[in-house]
């Protein structure tokens, strides 16, 4: 089983140089430490900012510049900070390539829920549903199954969902898996000694394997 | 030019009523208008209607109005890190409607562009398409969203001139150039007042025109919700 | 009978302090110069500047500062510039509280034409069917009759029209009328020397006469 | 960051093919991407459809493209000033769309914004209504217009970075930010081109993620339309 670490480190592995990219807040955040330094990329934060750098350092910490999970963050250079309605501009038109988010459930054929549970205080879903509803590739950071054992990867979500039809793949604590444009999920990798075996056991949605399933690597 | 300068908060929001709908700009806690803030607490007024992404934290920004009681609706896209808040809202004295973000930017931005109504994909196949017109455009589906507009809409700039004219700083601008646009009277406070002329035009981020009343408020706090740092 | 500058001149009276401007092409142009210099108003140009001057000195012209009328201007302390989007943003929005533009045609019920003559090349409308569908106050200046004498205050307008129910006031060489609510010119004020019967006579639609009407007087 | 510099405008247009949808920032003359026109002047194309709020005069500007019989269609709110167009209009080998200027405005934004559709005033009851849905919303009557997207965007800025963001001057701004955004390719020619970090991040106008290509043009011309002076 993979460590929330180890999960964003896998996804690191998909993004690709000249990418706009938005992670959102959890797992997601954590992948930028592992995109390696030789790829072009620019992350966006949907409050107004092109460019996150890392962390500021204690004296550079700056009130008027935070991400949209509301921490302290630097610029790198070449930055461009705007509106709101810009920056949604940006995600709905499409500018954005590549949307990296955490996942309550999400379903095989593509819908996600990630923002509400009924019975418990709902928070908002703040920008989730602009930007499932416009990149396109949306990547799913999760865990394979509930505390409880329950899978999360099902036929159909029980939450209130967020999205319809939009995640391309998963990179769960389990296993890699792309959304089918036909319906399933399909098994791409396995975490380093887990067995096909045992994430069809833990996934409730159709499982969809073809061929040798190779182990993740890490470098 | 119209000079729009007022002495300070508590006589730009001298005129605000009880009931009315107020736009606050802010993200979290960033670019929030403190001093407008401190000046409605001491009103009596209640039942407002607050147009905020977030309803700040118990003890802060918006926050503070929750605990006065003189909210009766929030409408935001994202309502966490606030105890009285929940308890409000389950003992349903407080209203809340939540929006998708861009979708409450594009609604405010709309409101103040006279765009009665537009398309957007987000929500579309939720909750948040309920009751709403859903159409096919290109092949994809898309809510009719409509737009927002308030009685005041309250923002918080960086710099500012008497003239009205407006320029943000780092992501403190978030939803403040567009809620400025869309309240009948737009208030202004800034962190630093200058006269007409001493701003360069090409920077303006708010052109005055959008702002009715404007003053420099004093002893920000800026409080940061998480405090992250490179060791 | 008004020259342009009196019509201009005329206009100019109905402007107040306070009041953000849109001023059209031609008469309304010249209006500017007779607007008094203890009012405090904007001019804002379509093409993305609230904070019209006046024409520049020779060392001053600069090609990257125009008017919606591709004339070179100055800015006045304290302007702002902006996209196009924004600039009709403002002007659509309601935050410009006065047009004043001029027309080929205006109807009794407010109906403005000023942009094709059937037959005619046609340049097109510019933002002036953004102006009359948005501004709470739109003042027209134009001849109240052609050139062969026909009258340009009519019933109904013959030309395809720029938009409906939007002018408030007209302000032509002969005259100033009101738009009424219900219909038809109400007759404000004569220009100096002219006869009511002469504007009646040169007034196709419904025109109003309530009591005296004065001359206009100019100081 | 990513780099988006070319060589130059030659490199910037070399894929623009025959047919395809343009749009160009200016207004008359101000603001055009000058360097690109002489660009695409060098090729072998036609078929061109152009969005652009004007179409230059006879000898300069889009006209030059006219002249060269390389346009199909205009998308403008006003084409005065050209005789050729004219010509070219009035013998049925050029085709005209006009839309009201803040139509054209608002249907650019919506295309890069994501926008499919909204509802504007502007054209309610004249023929520019002809075939689009008409919608009342609080007593008022609208349109419902459509975005508007192109192949490629070329738009003149005043200074740019290696990462493509840009910063406008005075009116020459225009139409050039929305465009920057609506073009599946947004091509920036700029008067001057630093590095990236070079440029206040509070004063960019038009963020780099919307721009593909960049360069640093030269020999500006900038011809004036109306020279109006004060004595």
């Amino acid at each position: 089983m993979l460590t929330k670490e180890q999960i964003a480190q896998r996804i690191a592995k998909e993004v690709k140089t000249g990418q706009y990219i938005n992670l959102g807040i959890g797992i997601p955040t954590l992948v930028a430490n592992y995109i390696p330094k030789d790829l072009d990329v620019v992350l966006q934060s949907e409050n107004g900012l092109l460019g996150i750098g890392p962390f500021p350092t204690e004296d550079k910490v700056d009130p008027d510049l935070i991400n949209a999970g509301k921490q302290t963050i630097s610029m790198v250079p070449g930055s461009a900070l705007f509106n709101s309605a810009e920056s949604f501009a940006m995600i709905r038109g499409g500018h954005v390539h590549l949307t990296i988010l955490g996942a309550m459930e999400v379903s095989e054929n593509g819908d996600i829920a990630n923002w509400k549970i009924p019975g418990k205080m709902v928070k908002g879903m703040g920008g989730a549903m602009d930007l499932v509803a416009s990149a396109e590739n949306i990547i799913v950071a999760m865990q394979h199954c509930s505390k409880d054992g329950q899978s999360k990867l099902l036929t159909e979500c029980s939450l209130p969902i967020t999205g319809i039809k939009c995640v391309k793949k998963i990179v769960s604590d389990l296993a890699v898996v792309e959304i089918s444009p036909e319906g399933g999920f399909i098994l791409k990798e396995r975490a380093p000694g887990v067995s096909v075996e045992e994430i069809k056991s833990k996934t409730e949605g159709k499982l969809i394997i073809e061929g040798e399933i190779p182990e993740m690597t890490f470098e | 030019m119209i000079n729009k300068t007022v002495k300070n908060a508590q006589e730009a929001v001298a005129d605000i009523p009880s009931n009315s709908m107020l736009m606050m700009g802010g993200f979290g806690l960033c670019g929030i208008p403190e001093n407008c803030i401190k000046a409605l607490l001491e009103k009596e007024i209640s039942g407002l209607t607050i147009v905020s992404n977030n309803a700040g934290v118990d003890d802060f920004g918006i926050g503070l109005l929750l605990q006065k009681r003189m909210v009766k609706k929030m409408i935001s896209s994202y309502v966490g890190e606030n105890a009285e808040f929940e308890r409000q809202l389950l003992s349903g004295e407080l209203e809340v409607d939540l929006i998708p973000q861009g979708t409450l930017a594009e609604r405010v931005r709309a409101g103040g562009a006279g765009i009665p109504a537009f398309f957007t994909p987000a929500g579309v196949g939720t909750e948040v398409a309920e009751g709403k017109e859903v159409r096919e455009f290109e092949g994809k589906l898309y809510l009719m969203e409509q737009w927002l507009r308030a009685d005041f809409s309250i923002v918080k700039a960086w710099k500012g001139d008497t003239a009205g004219n407006l320029i943000f700083r780092g992501t403190a601008r978030n939803f403040n150039p567009i809620m400025a646009t869309a309240g009948k009277i737009c208030i202004a406070e800034v962190e630093e007042l200058v006269q007409e002329g001493e701003l360069d035009p090409n920077q303006v981020h708010t052109p005055g025109i959008f702002v009715q009343r404007i003053f420099q408020g004093d002893n920000y706090e800026k409080r940061i919700e998480h405090r992250t740092v490179t060791k």
